[in-house]
């Protein structure tokens, strides 16, 4: 069975999600939906581990040959890929359970259940696959049950959220649906390596340029690339906690890796970066991103909301890095990838400890809160080092290979470059030193309850939350130290990703 | 024919006449589907797009209501974006090979794999069917997989909420009382 | 450069763009999916014109003659288009009654100013 | 909708013509344009003008919620399940050629089986979404 693990990959979640939509109890669902995150956990690091021994895997679905056939395609970046996408999924099913059982209808939950393992299903469809219609039909599978998972939340604007981001998503899909019907009249196949070959010899061409325009243009949609980023904040603030943790760490993840195949894969290197000049656009957008969305998020009342906008910042420290267009920047880009899904990962499941007890993530409600719940504080504290980017963390790896990448080049600009790596930074800093100014340094608000979420139960009666909920998020963020220390692992994963991405042999 | 419907349905503040003139832009296109050699698409889009399309939008209204307001936002802007979009589109089609051409590279690459194998190959006269069923059979699971999560997703939503009279939006948020199952 | 053979291309963006100028202008919930299905049915005919060959007949397949058939690719792409974009439209139905429940209008201004109350 | 005596007989005689074609559209797809995704469709709309006539009370007696739920499902696992079994089978997922002694037939099996499996969703589905608007609508 092991020649099948790629397409195992994808069926096994597959046919999980009927099998929760049809159980009665929410626990049984749950246990499918565990035992399904960790057996595709175990399939990631396999395939990883076999792609690093013995080069790319590649799949012929229904035993067609590519390009006639759909073909799974793996290699060092997407198996990486996969192993992210699974070890959130694998950390946020526990701590789903009881959360979970609290924000949703008890009658839901199987049905939650399975419209999450459909969301994991359709991620890992999109990375593992080696054809570009096929990325848009799992594209839609993980946007539709995101959607539904969004618009679980209690809040009503998660309706809302959930249309902006369902309108908004299928802008995106469309547009990547036009993009694959121009390579395609243009080519004649839908194969991504042969794709490659075919545009490589097709030399520069209006249509491919027009192709490559409508593809970058979508999946920036669905990546919430500033300035396209306007769904995000509201979806990620009124989602139940458990959804937030799992879409903020792996959606945009994916979306990311998208980028990345299609620029440096499908039309390579050469064409994205010195015909079309992709530099050009992609580095001001970044660092507008980086700096605008740090400055909006020191300025939010909503913890929840102010890591939204930490979110699409981070999107642009990626950005950044890809833009570089060199092996330490793409290796910087593909390492925050991984550092940052263990970042909002960690921190969005310590604010799900929050919610769950406070039943409010805004500032207000939070003064005071490191005495109540010192464990969840902690974790968010800790979280927030990494995201600041302190020394010993994984958020400090990434801007050391950014800040790397920037220097191997030459001119002043990126002496700026590096200058604005760093004040973000400290804007993190400014807006992490909020919530712990208002946890640990300020007196609880009176009895009443302050955000108005779960009338009689104000912070007073507050405790530590459960260990259900604890146990994940701890697991994140120690992933975040001790990432942050020895990096060799996913350094040299990274830059072997990013050296077969730029076609130099790893 | 089908720019007129569409403009009309720019135009058209009635929501029931916009859902029937979805429709018919649904029927007309089928027609231009079949115009086009693809008949198997045309039935298909007759089915959702006049079919089911459209008894899900009468539906919703039956539920919202069927008046829209009139809008006081600019129109600027997105006259701006589609403008330049539609712009780029049409300087994209300026290298693509002449319609119906056929000496199109995209006829002469896989596509003849699936009309000249597919007889011995697969052994079925329809050809969209042995590329729909086994050669890309596995985008047709993708599609099947992305109808059941539509499923899951009406039925997460739409599932067995009650409304309690006058209890339902004044907390702000969704009633959440009754079970999926009663439905 | 064969610009007659373009025509046909640029009417179908043509209808495109109405589409999507209904989907990003109007500020009704429902018009919006309208506007929404309108570009996206837009886009299939595009791409099925792509496939087409002049003096071509249906792929599918006969024994008799030797007809040119139209390109079958593009078609079963669209035929998973159409049933991604149906069940598009159904999921934003069902939050379009959920929004009409639980703010009494579908209109995204009406919304906005709800939210901000 | 429900006391009106020739919507009732009109609804009896068309039904059973409504599913027919649609099982000759599931089954004649091979030869001509339909499959099972439009089956699935049109055997849909039969039932759901059966519940429009007869009122969906009376259409859940005969088909409850819960299992055109399962139909959804189910189709799922009858699609992804021709793969499992061609992968147990020593071949690629979804590799027909080896449910039958000679790939012609394996093929045309395989197809055969995926089909249903696309007809039992869309069927399931579009019933279960039909349903649920209309309990709205009875809500009010």
């Amino acid at each position: 069975m092991t020649a099948h693990l790629p397409v195992l990959q994808v069926v096994i979640p597959l046919l999980a999600a009927p099998l929760c939509a049809m159980v009665r109890h929410g626990r049984i669902a749950w246990g499918i939906a565990l035992a399904t995150s960790w057996t595709t956990f175990g399939i990631a690091i396999r395939l990883l581990a076999q792609v690093q021994a013995e080069g790319p895997i590649s799949y012929a679905l229904g035993g067609w040959a590519a390009p006639v056939g759909i073909e799974y395609r793996v290699d060092l970046v997407n198996a990486f890929v996969l192993v992210i996408v699974t070890a959130i999924g694998a950390v946020v099913t526990p701590y789903a359970l009881k959360s979970v059982e609290q924000e949703i209808d008890a009658a839901k939950i199987p049905l939650f259940y399975a419209a999450f393992v459909l969301c994991l299903t359709g991620l890992l469809g999109i990375a593992v696959t080696g054809d570009v219609f096929n990325v848009f039909v799992f594209l839609e599978v993980s946007s539709l049950s995101a959607y539904a998972l969004i618009a679980l939340g209690q809040d009503r604007r998660a309706l809302t959220a959930a249309y902006q981001y369902l309108i908004m998503g299928s802008i995106g899909a469309t547009f990547i649906v036009i993009g694959i019907g121009m390579m395609y009249v243009m080519t004649g196949t839908l194969n991504m390596v042969d794709l490659s070959v075919l545009l490589a010899e097709l030399g520069p061409n209006r249509t491919v340029a027009v192709a490559f325009g409508f593809l970058s243009v979508g999946i920036s949609l669905k990546l919430a690339l500033f300035p396209l980023h306007f769904w995000l904040p509201n979806a990620y603030t009124y989602a139940p906690s458990a959804v937030t943790a799992f879409i903020a760490s792996t959606a945009t993840k994916v979306a990311v890796y998208m980028l990345l195949r299609f620029f440096f894969t499908v039309f390579g290197g050469v064409f994205s970066f010195d015909v079309m000049q992709l530099d050009r656009v992609l580095l001001p957008l970044a660092l507008v991103a980086i700096f605008s969305m740090s400055l909006v998020a020191i300025f939010q009342a909503n913890v929840k909301r102010m890591l939204a906008y930490s979110s699409v910042a981070q999107i642009g420290y990626m950005i950044l890095g890809i833009s570089m267009a060199s092996v330490t920047g793409l290796t910087a880009g593909i390492l925050h990838l991984f550092n940052h899904a263990l970042i909002k990962g960690g921190l969005f499941m310590a604010l799900g400890c929050v919610m769950y007890r406070v039943g409010s993530v805004e500032i207000e409600a939070m003064r005071g809160l490191a005495k109540k719940m010192p464990w969840t504080m902690a974790a968010f504290v800790a979280g927030g080092f990494s995201l600041i980017g302190l020394p010993f963390t994984v958020g400090f790896i990434s801007k050391w290979y950014l800040i790397l990448g920037a220097l191997e080049r030459d001119g002043w600009q990126w002496w700026l470059v590096v200058g604005l790596v760093l004040t973000t930074s400290l804007m993190a800093l400014v807006y992490i030193w909020r919530v712990v100014e208002a946890a640990y340094f300020q007196e609880a608000p009176n009895a009443e309850s302050p955000g108005g979420g779960f009338p009689g139960e104000g912070t007073s009666a507050v405790v530590e939350a459960p260990l259900a909920l604890l146990i994940p998020t701890w697991v994140l963020i120690v992933a975040n130290f001790y990432f942050g220390i020895d990096a060799t692992f996913t350094a040299k994963v990274a830059g072997s990703a990013a050296r077969s991405l730029m076609g130099i042999a790893p | 024919m089908l720019a007129v419907t569409a403009l009309a349905l720019l135009k058209l503040r009635n929501l029931f006449a916009v859902a029937m003139l979805a429709g018919i832009y649904s029927l007309l296109s089928a027609g231009l589907f079949v115009a086009l050699d693809a008949v198997d698409v045309a039935f298909t889009e007759a089915a959702v797009g006049a079919g089911i399309s459209t008894i899900l939008l009468l539906g919703t209204l039956s539920l919202v209501g069927h008046d829209q307001k009139k809008s006081t936002r600019s129109s600027v802007v997105p006259l701006l974006v589609v403008l330049v979009t539609g712009s780029i589109l049409v300087y994209g089609t300026l290298d693509m090979p002449p319609y119906g051409d056929p000496g199109n590279p995209a006829h002469h690459h896989v596509a003849p794999h699936y009309l000249e194998e597919s007889e011995h190959e697969i052994g079925i006269p329809n050809v969209v069917t042995s590329v729909l069923a086994s050669y890309r059979g596995y985008d047709t699971m993708g599609e099947t997989t992305v109808i059941f999560t539509a499923m899951v997703g009406v039925l997460l939503l739409m599932g067995g909420v009650r409304r309690r009279e006058g209890s339902a939006t004044l907390d702000g948020k969704p009633d959440r009382e009754g079970d999926a199952h009663g439905g | 450069m064969n610009v007659l053979g373009l025509v046909n291309y640029w009417a179908f963006i043509f209808l495109m763009m109405v589409g999507f100028y209904i989907l990003i202008s109007q500020g009704n919930l429902i018009k919006k999916i309208v506007g929404l299905s309108i570009f996206q049915t837009s886009v299939f005919i595009l791409y099925i014109s792509m496939g087409k060959i002049r003096g071509g007949t249906a792929p599918i397949l006969m024994s008799e003659g030797d007809p040119v058939y139209s390109n079958p690719l593009p078609h079963v792409l669209i035929l998973t288009a159409i049933v991604v974009g149906v069940a598009t439209t159904a999921l934003g139905l069902s939050l379009v009654v959920r929004i009409h429940e639980a703010y009494g209008t579908i209109e995204e201004d009406e919304i906005h100013d709800h939210d901000l109350a | 909708m429900e006391d009106n005596v020739i919507l009732r007989i009109g609804a009896k005689i068309l039904i059973p013509f409504i599913l027919m074609f649609a099982l000759y559209v599931q089954f004649h797809g091979d030869y001509g344009p339909g499959g099972g995704f439009q089956a699935g469709v049109i055997f849909a709309a039969a039932f759901i003008l059966y519940a429009l006539i007869y009122g969906v009370d009376t259409a859940k007696r005969v088909l409850p919620l819960r299992f055109a739920w399962f139909c959804g499902a189910l189709g799922v696992w009858i699609y992804a399940g021709v793969g499992v079994v061609t992968l147990f089978m020593g071949a690629e997922f979804l590799n027909y050629n080896v449910l039958r002694h000679d790939p012609e037939h394996g093929q045309e099996l395989g197809i055969l089986l995926v089909e249903l499996g696309v007809l039992t969703t869309v069927f399931g589905v579009m019933v279960a979404i039909f349903y649920m608007f209309a309990a709205r609508r009875q809500v009010r």
